[in-house]
């Protein structure tokens, strides 16, 4: 019986996995793009989000016949691998791209990974996009990663400035998850609002991952009396039941992260008391959002029946490697085509209205360009949806 | 001269309740020694008290004059004084001669890291040791089951085999647990004369602790006693048999044992 | 200090009700139940389905959870754990199919319900103030409340029915219980197919307050493990006591160690270390299980 | 007897050192290498956990000591500018020497309690890599160099992995080399004296006491030899990756270990290494199912439990045992 029901799960697996190819338009060559993250276990929706965004915008582009790069028409393959959040994994997920004969990676989703593909990514002759912070990645001697978003130390001194030039705020508290990627956040945040001038109450609070009443972690952090909490790295699971205890407690003040968060999952998991919660978000709010953008969105929706804000920001990397590839078809077997075409790109960006521009940034920062310059939307949630608060730019 | 093995005021409290209280006699070398007792009277930890697998809370135990209470069970089994288990306690997933040869530990002569390695010493152990577990097969009458799974052994053949682990270490003293419990007349005409080729042939003293009333008359140059805890009557067989205390004990128990 | 206890019952409450039904199944097969965090999560998903997706109410749900886990267990029971125990050398051998189990329910899950956050909006709106000494919003003392409720009535039903008092035997002793003719195919079934139930229920119970996502079984495994231990395994005593203890732990250990921030849960950690090598039987627990 | 076993190692090695590198490269299929070496480094830690099954105990701690080891390693080379090669070994030492602190306490405890300790161990050891200063906390060590030029009185043993045109071919003779001096050192203790008794020990400590066997003794070298493997399983990965973080190694990690002992067989030397490679490489070739690698992974491991509840290996002795 359960060979049975084994048998059958494979059978579907493999018609899954043959049915593939044959959804290519045949007369167009494959490009393959990568994408190494963690789509299983406790953190698949980082990656899923990520995946999906780009087998969404990669399906859409195939429909429309395909991109054109030099001379040729190529339709694009998102060859996926999940790494489960296990650096070790991701090594192997680089090694496999590199034998795919994939040069354009999207990931890793944490910064184990991320440090631990590089050596791979450089043997090999691979970009990748992870969506990791830790500037020793992008800054040289490195060069083969670009950082895919806008990070904490780029968006919490813009978040930090805005709220005390606007919302009065003084004092300010930090709470995050003991593991290694919150934790950064929370130091170069607490950094940043220090030299702001920014009174730091509270900033050695941290909760597991596990946790299921953040009420003990928040109590002594509310006791503070903080005018703005910043959640670090906190990811979309935790927020609504941090955002939720801490209003629950009485807390009155400021809420705000530097990740990006979904709003039906905080709607769900807090409804009301998220209300004015301010996060980092990509470009699909509609002050901001074109019409590619909302089509977009239609058509994730309709291709995996739910759509997922946090996707808004991980759009980008993918259209960041066709547009570069594009201007320079060279690159599409040659990193180093790439890295020379990077300081010159620019083109316009399709998801945002106005004319908004796709270059690499990240001279401030890394000391080369090795960032997407995407906008750096600030959102406030509002009535079940985002609110954009105000956009700034990374340079 | 002096007894091998002096047992001297011992006593162990679990909480409240008293098991052993202020228990004392002495065991000469070469001789066979039982413990008796009603059901609870505290047979079983005096055992173990005396094989040091459970501390004393006072009194100690002596062999050849040397203390041997709260030594750890390792050291008193090799200093000689061995100790071997109701039916159950055996390797159960090693043969027979498995059985045996793992279990003339403290016979090697090389270190670990020597068997590890191979040396001459330990190859020249494992040889002797092989060797002697023959011999200790031969001894028990277990030729037939020498390469038989132990868990796969019937009861009879497990008492055997305990006793054949407890011969491998070499012992001066051997402590029998209730070496015949459970078996039916004949099986326990032969363990009693296979206990008696062990004083005789290996001389090895004997202290066995035991229920079954006949074997244990058959079997012992002397006996000891003990009812709640406490030793009540030390002697021969004729004087433990004749003692009114013992026989009030018995009658006072529901052991049937006695009448048997 | 009345607010650090009364986070720690909260805690405690839920954490009980989970190493509950860990505990019995325990007791019952000597298996530790890997997949017992996911079968929570399944609880929580199954109830987040009925009132959200379908907007059935909320008892309705719970409900759902508790039948479809229970069928769950007994499923899990008779065609994987109960041939495996028959037929393999070593008794811990089935911890590699626990595991594999829980990897299982941890694809089925992303399958089924995705991999977001999920959760039921709240049930009951308010916080209760008593002058700032004691801030709990109403619907956590309400499932604080059903958490006890739901104990109670798991300890009359194991102390006063025959089937709660035959698997106590089998619990104490399998050989024992089989000659005075307890069925133990089917209390062993019967015993795991409650152990899910109970995990399914919490699951019902949490998804209003802190919402579900795949990603919570594995770490709630962890926890409930911890408290069995603390309380000593196979005890149904010592499971609530564990719950009990590792909840105040966490309350008054992240309030006392606060300033001390990062270190609080290698603290807990770590104290839970020495425990365990000092008194391994935990709290109430024989020894070696 | 001997010479058929003999016939079968030389033919393992012939297989792991000649035919594996041609057949790679001939089909081209380079990204093995990689997958080859992890199955090869994970092996020798399940080896150690394999130890202490064979002891008697569920060890569900490896991760932690892989944890230590790549951290030790990690430091020595970045902070005190030690050779890799000296690492390693220092890397093992340490954690055995860890193991024996942390032993002494624990090994009294058995069965799931002994287990639950050592799980608990895994979060301890990732939480203090957190918290400790000299670890760097959440940022982890990254940039640490490739393994150095080991030389004996001049004569190059092993060149610089730096000045490789493919190091991964490095890394996995190396890593193969470690395996297979672990399985022969595991091969040996099982099958000495030392092995013998840790059997006694696993099946009945009791009586393992009263025939003078020194268990405490016995437990402890067990489980430090059993870090040791761990620890230097620890410090080649983060050579590998050339980076080491808290989450480096996690309770997944641990668990995993364990199962990979499991899979292969508590009662076969080779068990671990079969089972690692079979769950190992059985995820990498099950990428191709997308989103039902995990339910098809799980799924087979499920079945395997149910045919061979005594781990693949027990597919040989079959035969024998047919009852």
């Amino acid at each position: 019986m359960h060979k049975r029901t084994f048998l059958k799960l494979s059978a579907l697996a493999a018609a899954t996995v043959l049915s593939l190819p044959l959804m290519a338009y045949a007369e167009n060559a494959t490009l393959k793009i990568g994408f190494v993250g963690v789509t299983s276990g406790p953190a698949a929706a980082w990656g899923i989000s990520n995946q999906r965004s780009m087998e969404a915008r990669a399906a859409w582009l195939n429909e429309l016949g395909g991109v054109k790069i030099g001379d040729k028409t190529y339709n694009i393959e998102i060859v996926a691998f999940d790494d489960q959040k296990d650096p070790k994994r991701a090594i192997a997920g680089m090694e496999k791209m590199a034998q795919d004969g994939i040069h354009y990676v999207v990931g890793p989703n944490v910064d184990d990974g991320a440090a631990a593909v590089r050596p791979a990514a450089e043997q090999n002759g691979i970009m990748y996009f992870p969506y990791s912070f830790p500037k020793a990645l992008f800054s040289p001697p490195a060069s083969n990663a670009i950082l895919g978003m806008v990070a904490n130390y780029q968006s919490g001194p813009a978040i930090y400035k805005y709220l005390m030039e606007n919302k009065g705020v003084k004092k300010v508290a930090f709470v995050a998850a003991n593991e290694s990627d919150p934790l950064s956040q929370r130091e170069s945040g607490i950094a940043a609002a220090q030299a702001l001038g920014l009174d730091v109450v509270s900033g050695n609070v941290t909760y597991q991952v596990d946790t299921t009443d953040f009420t003990p972690v928040l109590l002594p952090v509310i006791q503070a009396a903080p005018d703005l909490l910043v959640l670090s790295g906190v990811s979309p699971a935790n927020a609504p039941q941090l955002i939720r205890s801490a209003r629950e407690l009485g807390y009155e003040g400021l809420i705000s992260t530097e990740t990006a968060q979904d709003a039906a999952v905080l709607q769900e998991g807090a409804g009301d008391l998220a209300e004015g919660f301010i996060s980092v978000g990509g470009a699909s709010t509609p002050e901001l959002a074109s019409d590619t953008m909302k089509e977009f969105v239609e058509r994730y929706t309709k291709m995996f029946g739910e759509y997922n804000d946090e996707s808004n920001t991980k759009v980008y990397a993918l259209e960041y490697i066709i547009e570069t590839l594009k201007a320079n078809p060279a690159a599409i077997d040659n990193v180093e085509e790439y890295k020379k075409t990077i300081d010159t790109f620019e083109a316009p960006n399709p998801f945002m209205k106005g004319d908004a521009k796709l270059k690499y940034v990240g001279m401030t920062s890394f000391g080369q360009k090795r960032q997407v310059s995407v906008p750096l939307v600030v959102n406030e949630y509002k009535g079940g949806k985002f609110e954009t608060l105000f956009v700034g730019q990374v340079d | 001269m002096t007894p091998i093995l002096q047992i001297k005021n011992i006593t162990k409290r679990y909480g409240g309740l008293t098991a052993v209280n202020d228990v004392s006699f002495d065991v000469r070398a070469g001789e066979i020694l039982s413990v008796i007792g009603p059901n609870g009277a505290g047979k079983s930890t005096l055992f173990k008290l005396i094989s040091s697998f459970v501390p004393a809370t006072s009194g100690e135990v002596l062999f050849n004059g040397e203390r041997i209470s709260s030594l750890a069970p390792h050291k008193v089994a090799r200093m000689g004084v061995v100790r071997t288990f109701q039916e159950t306690t055996i390797f159960r997933s090693m043969t027979v001669r498995e059985n045996i040869i793992v279990s003339h530990h403290l016979r090697s002569k090389a270190s670990l890291l020597g068997f590890f390695l191979g040396t001459k010493q330990a190859k020249e152990d494992e040889a002797a040791f092989a060797a002697s577990a023959d011999d200790i097969v031969d001894f028990l009458g277990l030729q037939g089951i020498r390469n038989e799974l132990a868990s796969n052994l019937p009861q009879g053949h497990l008492r055997a085999l305990g006793m054949a682990i407890g011969l491998a270490t070499d012992p001066k003293v051997i402590l029998l647990d209730e070496p015949f419990a459970g078996m039916n007349h004949d099986e326990t005409m032969k363990m009693v004369g296979l206990v008696r080729r062990l004083r005789d042939e290996r001389g090895v003293t004997v202290l066995l602790v035991e229920h079954d009333m006949p074997a244990v008359m058959k079997i012992s140059d002397r006996i000891v006693c003990i009812n709640f805890g406490q030793k009540i009557a030390e002697g021969t067989p004729k004087e433990i048999r004749e003692n009114e205390k013992v026989i009030e004990a018995y009658l006072g128990s529901e052991d049937a044992a006695i009448g048997m | 200090m009345e607010q650090i206890i009364a986070n720690g019952l909260y805690l405690g409450a839920q954490y009980a009700l989970i190493a509950l039904g860990l505990t019995l199944i325990f007791s019952l097969m000597n298996v530790l139940n890997f997949a017992h965090g996911q079968m929570y999560v399944f609880g929580g998903f199954v109830t987040y389905t009925v009132v959200v997706q379908l907007g059935l109410p909320f008892i309705v749900g719970l409900l759902a959870s508790a039948v479809i886990l229970a069928i769950m267990g007994a499923v899990i029971e008779k065609f994987l754990f109960a041939p495996v125990v028959r037929r393999s050398k070593r008794d811990e051998s089935t911890m590699l199919l626990a595991a594999g189990i829980a990897f299982f329910l941890d694809a089925v899950i992303l399958l089924l319900f995705g991999e977001k956050q999920r959760g039921v909006p709240k049930i009951v709106n308010g916080v209760f103030n008593w002058d700032m000494r004691i801030i709990m919003p109403y619907d956590r003392i309400l499932i604080g409340v059903l958490a006890i409720l739901l104990i109670v009535v798991f300890i009359a039903f194991m102390n006063y029915s025959r089937a709660g008092r035959a698997m106590r035997a089998l619990a104490q002793d399998r050989m024992a219980a089989q000659l005075m003719g307890v069925d133990v195919a089917r209390y062993s079934m019967l015993g795991l197919a409650l152990g899910a139930m109970l995990a399914g229920l919490v699951g019902g119970l949490l998804v209003t307050i802190t919402g579900v996502n795949l990603g919570m079984g594995g770490p709630t495994s962890i926890k409930a493990f911890l408290m069995i231990m603390i309380g000593g395994a196979g005890v149904i005593s010592g499971a609530i006591a564990g719950g009990f203890i590792l909840g105040m732990m966490e309350s008054v250990g992240l309030t006392v160690l606060s300033a001390y921030g990062d270190i609080t849960y290698l603290v807990i950690f770590a104290t839970l270390m020495v425990f365990l090598a000092v008194r391994p039987q935990g709290l109430m627990g024989k020894p070696w299980g | 007897m001997k010479a058929s076993r003999l016939l079968g190692f030389s033919a393992f090695l012939l297989a792991v050192f000649v035919l594996v590198p041609l057949f790679i490269g001939a089909t081209g299929r380079w990204d093995f290498f990689y997958t080859l070496t992890s199955v090869a480094l994970l092996s020798v830690g399940a080896a150690g956990v394999w130890l202490t099954f064979y002891i008697g105990r569920i060890n569900i701690g490896q991760g932690a000591y892989a944890l230590v080891g790549g951290y030790v390693s990690a430091i020595l080379v970045t902070q005190g500018g030690v050779s890799f090669w000296l690492t390693l070994p220092v890397a093992g030492l340490f954690c055995a020497v860890i193991s024996i602190l942390i032993g002494l306490p624990i090994l009294r405890l058995r069965g799931v309690y002994f287990a639950m300790v050592t799980l608990v161990l895994t979060e301890v050891a990732r939480l203090s890599a957190l918290a400790l200063p000299i670890t760097n906390g959440a940022k982890g060590i990254t940039s640490i160099p490739l393994p150095g030029e080991l030389s004996v009185f001049g004569l190059t043993i092993i060149p610089a992995f730096g000045s490789l045109s493919n190091p991964r071919i490095g890394f996995y003779m190396m890593a193969v080399v470690l395996m297979i001096v672990t399985y022969l050192v595991l091969w040996r203790i099982v099958n000495s004296r030392l092995g013998h008794l840790c059997r006694s020990l696993q099946q009945n400590e009791e009586l393992s006491a009263s025939i003078g066997v020194n268990t405490a003794y016995l437990r402890v070298l067990a489980y430090a030899i059993s870090s040791f493997f761990g620890g230097i399983a620890g410090a080649m990965f983060a050579s590998i990756a050339q980076s080491i973080y808290p989450s480096s190694f996690v309770v997944a990690d641990s668990v995993n270990f364990m199962l990979y002992c499991f899979l292969g067989g508590l009662g076969y030397v080779f068990g671990p290494m079969l089972g690692t490679f079979l769950l190992y490489f059985g995820w990498d070739l099950l990428s191709i199912a997308r989103e039902y690698q995990l339910l098809i992974y799980s799924g087979v491991m499920i079945l395997l439990m149910l045919v061979l509840p005594n781990g693949v290996l027990s597919l040989l002795d079959k035969k024998e045992g047919g009852k």
